[in-house]
């Protein structure tokens, strides 16, 4: 069990009101807020450390780079990787997505080739293989949706076919919380010879994830979703998949030799690492994952589990309330429609009593226009929510309903 | 901020009856405008005869406010010339863009104002009044009255 | 005139002792150090603002929107760009050279058509037209170099020609020094059609930049080599340009619309900003501008100018000393080699003096060929270096070369 | 950490008298290191014969550490069997990783210690041996004695 009190206690930024009231953060979805721990991780190797990495002889550079790569062996054990070499660092999980889109697919799909998507992507796991497409004649095709939000799989094997050269996936959505049966999705696609590639954006900072028992492909996933600093991603590989790849961005530090006309790549990760990374983003990123360690992402997940069990029940009480998504299983969030307050007001209206909450289509519009709306409000929670913040939200609901009752 | 500071009476009146709602039969103005962060889509039509805007109307959907400050735009907008329609919106965006200044010839359109300290909500209130813009500059400089989509990005009031 | 001994204080790591001796740190062309009021805008923006940009009603949401936003604002001022449409956050100059790559010179370029680069480029601003031109059949040309490291310009009229589409030139090299004719190049290239990419790198952070005065198509640079945090880079474009080119990265936040086949882009300059961006990045780069814009850069550029004239004075009189690139103009860098010593024995004695200089190609081989050695040394001068640094370094110079005087 | 603790007087007498510098004739075993953080390029070549390396040698160019190390090399190689030059280069290899233990056997390579808390010439150090390795591997698995060049990337020590 988590402790939230002296979690809070940890996050600089949970002291803070709002218009007035104690901020009630539940936009973690989002992006999460940081503990003590990671800012003073990022001031410390500013204050102590700060050098370009890889290339320097000097005792800072080599204490830059042994941070550096030490953050990189953390990422490496939070998700299981076989090695360092699986680990890239990126800007967040929508360049991991495109550097799979740009390295492997634009390189090895063609006209007949199938890719499978949901209808459920954030626009960062549906985009790019749009594009993908568009440049290469392969073709999009969506695994369907049950009405309760969760992925039809009787007739996965009529969409996951001979043809699939790759499925793309979220693990878990960003809207309606369904957690996605990846296992069977990726054992039918290896079946058929197809790769996988996960979107672990929602999914990794809330659950236990590990890329080989998953058997994935790839996975993508962004530091600032997890207690991270802004500016830092993930992209996990095979190595044999990430050595078939050709390098994405060119430039410093991904070359091993440097011709007028021609060069020769790093190794790997660093074939995919052009320029001076964000290397206070990896160390911060590095005791982002730290922290989570300590609590156990286990316990994280039960945590959010009976946190977001505690919601549905609180907040289903409410007239008009109106629930996106399954309810079981789901991760930390919802997804709702109050009446017919739109969620603009819906937010605007909470904001006034210091709840942080997001309305829109969240990034998923092609999902938006499969639940029908053009928009809904999403509270999303973490570790540092509880029940009495699940309280406040559905006591500001209420009060919104009243004060729009006259007029919606 | 309270909430009654954003959501004025004339707001919520506004939003609750709003005037100006529908389309016209022979629009020459006809802009469609959309907000991609929550997606809302408002579309503008009106009619100018011997430079005045004879008839002016709004469609779509949207929050409280776009709707009320589209059907506010209604109100203000319908008999003016176009001289004084692009001043009126002139004002507008003045006052939305928190520039000081006097708005009361805005009348009950100053209940926006509470809004312009909303950064996301400033396009909700703005939409309209946007779609309105472009489709008078469309319609002087003799454009086809169905532009493509305007899409209403942060900061670019 | 800069007050160093003022400026060091703004430097928590300058307090430091490496081998037990003062840090004098040198190798400020890799990356530079960062002031107290970059790492407090950083802690700060953690603290209290921190949340995702551009999709949120809340009010952590418009903080941080407004402060990114404002981030933007001061670099569109800090290079005179026209709007802050023209301002593309990016991770670093390396991507920011990539996109002008990816999403200009792959969809606009055509065998026959050829790309003029110069010999003593960067990698990041070579390998990614050594790309281009096998992607699409467009040969690079290079400029030539006079011994002294300065470029040929008596001649670039016969490679400045109707066939070149694109010119991709730094403002100042990063081994040699040496400060390119920028002007002239953009003159002669604008006159036969072609486009420049100015990789500024090394100059925006050292020397007054105003992309409208120099009429350039595009200026990439980074923050970390200008006081800013580690992540952070900007690529200027034109307006007419960026509206020509596609996207470059797809996902979140750069979609006006998304329909389940295809997408509609944002405006410029969300278009080519993918994903959550470095947030706290950006807002820690506009607290580096802050910072110089305090100083002025024309002071910078002066402090600089006298420091590396000292050093040159003070280096050429020790023996075996030999110096590459031309003595003016020149940015506030040498490059060297000390006698028969090899770079990186240099750079481990200096270290045990606590005088950090990097040893290496530098990320510049074909340079490395051109001068015929596999590596150098070099020292690269920042705001708070003064005379006493070059001092230290001119007394660990002779001590190293005493120390290897029986050997090498 | 003092000069004199990294350029101990083994390292600089390697250094300044490279043992087994050159090519052989007919190498068995020829694999060629780069190092791309400093441009540092080391071939090593051996010959076996009855399972022993009857003779090592080192040609390329780098830093005095990286010399006197390939240089120390066939010193210490040159005679071994091929199970005692595998022992050997583990044993190298483990004090360069900083394991603990006793590395007396290594004699006089024992000099090359402190440069393992210098994580960027550690590269350096263990570039001819790094090399050697890999022929060694190569040879026994029947490999052509010309295998590509191989590139030392930190941390793949
Ligand atoms: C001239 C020049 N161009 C480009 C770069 C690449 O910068 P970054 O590593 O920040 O992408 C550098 C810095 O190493 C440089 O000196
Ligand atoms: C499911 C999902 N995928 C991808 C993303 C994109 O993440 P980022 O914006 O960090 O690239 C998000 C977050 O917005 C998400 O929720």
């Amino acid at each position: 069990m988590l402790n939230v009190a002296d979690i809070r206690k940890d996050f600089p930024i949970m002291g803070q009101k709002v218009h007035g009231h104690p901020l009630v953060y539940l936009d973690n979805a989002a992006t999460t807020q940081k503990p003590r721990q990671v800012i003073d991780a990022i001031v410390r190797y500013y204050e102590t450390s700060n050098a370009n990495v890889h290339r320097g002889v000097h005792t800072l550079a080599e204490r830059a780079t042994e941070q550096y790569e030490e953050a990189r062996e953390k990422v490496t054990r939070f998700i299981n990787a076989p090695s360092r070499r699986n680990v890239i660092f990126t800007r967040n999980s929508s360049e991991s997505l495109n550097v799979v889109a740009y390295s492997w697919a634009r390189k090895f799909l063609k006209p007949g080739d199938e890719i499978v998507v949901t209808p459920m992507e954030h626009h960062s796991n549906l985009v790019p293989w749009q594009q993908v497409a568009l440049h290469t004649g392969a073709k999009l095709r969506f695994i369907e949706m049950l009405p309760n939000g969760l992925l039809r799989t009787d007739n996965l094997g009529e969409i996951i076919t001979e043809k699939t050269r790759l499925v793309a996936v979220t693990q878990a959505s960003n809207v309606l919380g369904t957690i996605n049966p990846v296992t069977g999705i990726v054992r039918l696609a290896h079946q058929v010879g197809a790769k996988v590639v996960v979107d672990g954006a929602q999914s990794v900072p809330h659950i236990p994830v590990d890329v080989q028992a998953l058997d994935l492909d790839w996975l993508a996933f962004s530091g600032h979703k997890m207690l991270g600093p802004t500016g830092i991603g993930v992209l996990y590989g095979r190595e044999d998949l990430l050595d078939s790849m050709d390098p994405f961005l060119f430039g410093g530090e991904m070359i091993s030799r440097v011709y007028l006309e021609c060069a020769e790549w790093s190794e790997l990760p660093h074939k995919f690492e052009a320029g001076t990374p964000n290397i206070a983003g990896a160390i911060g990123l590095g005791a982002a994952i730290d922290y989570l360690n300590q609590l156990g992402m286990k316990n994280v997940s039960d945590h959010e589990q009976r946190l977001v069990r505690y919601a549905i029940e609180r907040l289903e009480a409410i007239d008009g309330f109106r629930l996106y998504g399954p309810k079981e299983p789901r991760g930390g969030l919802v997804a709702f429609n109050l009446g017919d307050v739109h969620p603009h007001d819906v937010a605007t209206v909470l904001d006034t009593y210091g709840v942080a909450i997001r309305a829109g289509h969240h990034c998923a519009q092609p999902l938006a226009n499969w639940l029908d709306v053009t928009a809904t409000n999403r509270a999303s929670f973490y570790i540092y929510n509880d029940e009495a913040d699940v309280d406040t939200l559905a006591s500001a609901l209420v009060k919104t309903k009243e004060f729009f009752s006259h007029v919606a | 901020m309270s909430l009654e500071d954003i959501y004025k009476d004339a707001i919520m009146d506004h939003y609750a009856r709003p005037r100006g709602r529908g389309k016209l039969e022979h629009p020459v103005i006809v802009y469609h405008a959309h907000n991609p962060t929550c997606g809302d889509e408002i579309e503008v039509q009106a009619n100018v005869e011997d430079g005045r805007i004879q008839d002016v109307r709004f469609s779509g959907h949207g929050c409280s406010i776009s709707q009320a400050s589209a059907s506010m735009m209604t109100v203000a907008m319908k008999g003016k010339t176009l001289p004084e329609a692009k001043a009126t919106l002139a004002k507008f965006l003045g006052m939305m863009r928190g520039e000081p200044g006097s708005y009361k010839e805005l009348g009950e359109v100053q209940a926006l104002q509470g809004v312009s300290r909303l950064p996301v909500r400033l396009k909700c209130a703005t939409l309209a009044w946007h779609a309105l813009e472009v489709g008078l500059s469309q319609h002087e400089s003799g454009q086809s009255p169905r532009g493509p989509v305007h899409v209403l990005e942060s900061k670019d009031l």
